[in-house]
């Protein structure tokens, strides 16, 4: 009785996780068109974090549940084992990555075009800011 | 034993690690992946943990859960949805600015939490950081004020509060 | 064992590898067109994720593992190590 | 509750769309210009790719499969160190 | 895109094209072939198959005829490894590693410095991962150590040489790690006739490479060990080998990349040149 | 009229050709000797994923590893299931021919970005043109 109550909560996760999948590829189509319809490198910038982290961390998320459930072990627990990792590193090295390189881009004289205001390069003009 | 705790932090986070990604829990594992994750430890514990006494403390535990909990759910999805309708709204309606953003944490993994906080949220990209004067440069897609307080209250206030709670003190 | 759907006699993974070699082949057209060395890396680092996914189609995770990290961790820091040391922008091609 | 057959559409429409995201990235990059947009077309077209895995390997019930996509994620992310270290105009190893 | 350009695309497509029709015409490739090719089979059917006489004791088929069917090629495979960094080395074998010459040790932002860090001591944990698990999964030592090699490449690029060298890297260890590596293989290669010589056998039945008893050589490494009620399935010899080729990539990998990361100048000028 | 699938593999073959061929005149006409090691590293790519596909196969539906199997839970399989593994399995021998080359063509091009290091050390540039000028002007390096 127990047990028939875990499995049906497990495949309840398990198709939770699918749409979630499903849900994130649309917002990795979402992030492709806005690479697309954005003309400037720091607007590309969020939407490639929604590509990240809606296209990405969440998918893997919802793909290692639904193998954790819905998979016979020992396989089952290998992808979410797999999928979990992998979305973890996403989540603490996808932000990294996009800091540095826009960091660069700024540094290598990308500028912000049009923008209300850059303080950054303000900032580094006057010298406070190395 | 401040190099031991540390070491034994790291050990318990690689060893984590390692039975998540094999997928496995069966003693053979669990030894193989021990003795792999304390070589590691041992040989560069120090690069990671510096304070090993925070990582025991339950109140920053459950700082932690309750943050990612609500980061990951509601902060997200209100970001999202906010940056899709951007991208997909035919007028592309955006006001951009490097705004400047102070931060009042010390400890490099507070900082680093909060701009990986406010990097993952789409609609603001951490571009540059000032270690010295506490300043984070953030690109903000739909800039509300350029004033830093202003954009320190809409952008960063709530996940400096978190990281305060989770790493300082 | 699971095949898949049959789309005019072919495999869903046939096809993948098609769109992947395909990939693969611009990528490198790019990369011999570019005078940007810089650029051509990362045309080369697409070329590597090209090729690490032709061979996820063609079941061979060993090497996915081996040439991911090779082509795409590896290299692009070799030739970037190359590129700072020496020159950026290949000269044109002076006919004879 | 969902039938198998409902799984298995519902994980093919997914990965059709990621292969669709990643011909318009795989597009952009041809077509792109300056190398900071470059890198970060890179940087998606791989971490749409790792999800493209993960879901192939349950689609086509490989476990195996799916071991490519740690090393996508990571790399992609070793790759973006190198190319900003590169565009702030510093020798790599310094 | 000059006209040479031009002319070596349209060139290079037609020869290509002819070339693959001609191949797929005399049948010299396989084309949508739907049957294995006898090795393949073979390999295929004896390699997990324990009432074989030539099996390898591990699910993972690639690492076994790595190791076992071909395992002297990749023993000389590894040596090419071994000589090409060691060609590598002698073309900057002046340059000294050096806390005070290794770069600024600025290094790259701290939020990159911090999430650098937790990356550099868990992408180790992942190779050990896809090396130990080598036998069994996809993987192996050449996989864990090109993974491996990437967190020297990533420390150095975000912190700075200087951070390495001060942390005790230099040339020798490395070089003595890989040296380890890689005579670890050697004397697992030619154990099991020792083996059986210590054993109390005659001296020369196993031969070189040796994993599993033949019928010609009926000693062999043990593929598995009963313990607590389990059988711990090692394959033999290639656990042994994975690890001990795990050592020998990653700590050459590293060796070259410190090398090759060191400033231009003291490549140049070899030493441990002052700016 | 050919079946789509034999259309589709000449396709195959005809692409990875025409990479090698492209990276072949890159590596013989292009000037700048790292551009000539970028493409040498593709050729070499291109080559591992053409023996790859040699053994790739229409009905394939798994990679060369026996699923399921940890250290300890394991049982060696029957007949029947190796039967039907080796019938869905891909070929391994390319495979494990190219986890070599990969590790070979790594070893090969790090020497070869030091080689022009030092080459650039040397000549003060990496264009090939330029290099042969100043041999044929400076004479024979010593």
């Amino acid at each position: 009785m127990v047990t028939d109550a875990l499995t049906l909560i497990g495949q309840v996760l398990g198709c939770l996780g699918l749409v979630l999948a499903l849900v994130g590829a649309v917002n990795d189509l979402i992030a492709a068109i806005g690479f697309v319809r954005f003309k400037n490198f720091y607007l590309r910038l969020h939407a490639l974090t929604v590509g990240v982290i809606g296209g990405t961390f969440y998918p893997l998320i919802g793909l290692g549940t639904y193998a954790l459930f819905c998979i016979a072990p020992p396989l089952g627990y290998y992808v979410a084992g797999v999928s979990y990792v992998t979305a973890f590193f996403v989540l603490i090295t996808a932000p990294a990555g996009s800091h540095a390189i826009a960091r660069g881009a700024h540094r290598a004289g990308y500028r912000p075009e049009p923008a209300r205001e850059d303080k950054l390069a303000k900032d580094r003009e006057e010298g406070v800011m190395e | 034993m401040s190099k031991a705790g540390s070491a034994f932090v790291v050990f318990l986070l690689l060893l984590g690690i390692y039975l998540v990604y094999t997928g496995t829990t069966n003693p053979v594992d669990v030894i193989a992946g021990g003795v792999a994750a304390a070589v590691i430890a041992a040989l560069s514990a120090d690069l990671v943990v510096s304070k090993p006494s925070k990582v025991f403390d339950p109140r920053r535990w459950v700082a932690f859960v309750i943050y990612a909990v609500k980061y990951l759910t509601v902060i997200e999805a209100r970001a999202h949805l906010d940056v899709i309708r951007r991208i997909l709204s035919p007028s592309l309606p955006v006001d951009p600015a490097i705004v400047r953003i102070p931060y009042a944490v010390s400890d490099d993994y507070a900082i680093t939490t909060i701009a990986n906080s406010i990097t993952n949220t789409p609609g603001t990209v951490v571009v540059d950081i000032d270690t010295e004067r506490k300043y984070m440069y953030v690109h903000w897609i739909d800039a509300k004020t350029t004033e830093d307080e202003g954009a320190r209250a809409h952008v960063s206030e709530e996940f400096e509060n978190y990281a305060k709670l989770i790493f300082e003190g | 064992m699971f095949q898949g759907p049959i789309i005019f006699g072919l495999t869903v993974n046939e096809i993948l590898l098609a769109v992947f070699l395909t990939l693969a082949l611009i990528f490198t057209y790019k990369t011999l067109v570019e005078r940007d060395l810089v650029k051509a890396v990362v045309y080369s680092g697409g070329e590597a994720v090209s090729y690490a996914l032709a061979f996820v189609v063609m079941y061979a995770p060993d090497l996915v593992l081996a040439y991911v990290a090779v082509g795409l961790g590896i290299y692009s820091a070799l030739f970037l190590f190359v590129i700072t040391r020496t020159e950026r922008y290949e000269k044109e091609v002076v006919e004879a | 509750m969902l039938s198998l057959e409902t799984q298995m559409y519902i994980l093919a429409g997914a990965v059709g769309l990621y292969i669709l995201s990643s011909l318009i990235y795989a597009y952009k990059l041809a077509t792109e210009k300056s190398v900071p947009d470059m890198v970060i077309l890179v940087d998606s077209l791989t971490y749409d790719l790792a999800v493209f895995i993960v879901a192939l390997s349950i689609l086509t019930q490989n476990a195996y499969l799916a071991v490519g996509a740690l090393p996508l994620a990571i790399w992609a992310y070793v790759f973006d160190i190198y190319m900003s270290k590169y565009l702030e105009g510093r020798e790599l190893g310094d | 895109m000059s006209s040479e350009e031009a002319l070596a695309i349209i060139v290079s497509l037609a020869a290509a094209a002819l070339l693959a029709v001609v191949a797929v015409g005399q049948g010299l490739v396989p084309v949508a072939s739907t049957d294995l090719t006898p090795l393949a089979r073979f390999y295929l059917l004896n390699v997990y198959n324990g009432s074989s006489q030539l099996w390898g004791a591990s699910p993972e088929v690639i690492t076994s005829i790595l190791w076992d069917y071909r395992g002297l090629d990749t023993v000389y495979e590894t040596a090419v490894f071994f000589l090409a960094i060691i060609a590598t080395l002698t073309l900057f074998r002046d340059a000294k590693l050096l806390p005070e010459t290794a770069g600024s040790g600025r290094g790259m932002t701290v939020i990159v410095k911090t999430v650098t860090r937790i990356t550099f001591v868990t992408i180790p944990i992942i190779a050990a991962s896809i090396a130990l698990h080598g036998h069994l999964t996809p993987g192996g030592g050449f996989q864990g150590g090109a993974a491996f090699g990437v967190a020297p490449l990533l420390l150095i690029t975000a912190f700075s040489l200087r951070l390495a060298a001060e942390r005790g890297w230099s040339k020798g260890k490395l070089l003595t790690v890989r040296t380890a590596g890689l005579l670890a293989i050697g004397l697992i290669a030619v154990s099991t006739p020792y083996i059986i010589a210590a054993l109390g056998g005659k001296a020369g039945i196993g031969y070189v490479m040796q994993n599993q008893p033949k019928a010609w050589a009926e000693v062999g490494w043990p593929y598995a060990i009963a313990y607590a009620g389990m059988r711990v399935l090692f394959s033999g010899t290639l656990l042994f080998l994975n690890l001990a080729e795990l050592f020998a990539v990653s700590a050459g990998l590293a060796l070259v990349f410190t090398v090759i990361a060191m400033p231009t100048e003291v490549l140049e000028k070899g030493g441990g040149v002052k700016k | 009229m050919m079946e789509a699938a034999t259309l589709l593999w000449i396709y195959f073959y005809s692409v990875l050709l025409v990479t090698v061929f492209l990276s072949l005149y890159g590596v013989y006409r292009r000037p700048n000797v790292l551009k000539k090691i970028i493409m040498l590293s593709i050729f070499g790519d291109a080559a591992n994923v053409l023996a790859v596909l040699m053994g790739f196969r229409k009905n394939a539906a798994s990679p060369p590893v026996y699923p399921g199997q940890t250290y300890t839970e394991w049982s060696a399989p029957n007949s029947t299931q190796l039967q039907q593994f080796a019938s869905a399995a891909v070929d391994p021998v390319p495979q494990v021919l190219v986890v070599t080359a990969i590790v070979i063509g790594l070893a090969v091009l790090i020497f070869l970005s030091a080689a022009a290091i030092l080459l650039y050390r040397h000549y003060g540039t990496l264009d090939v043109r330029l290099i042969r000028q100043k041999i044929i002007e400076g004479g024979v390096e010593e």
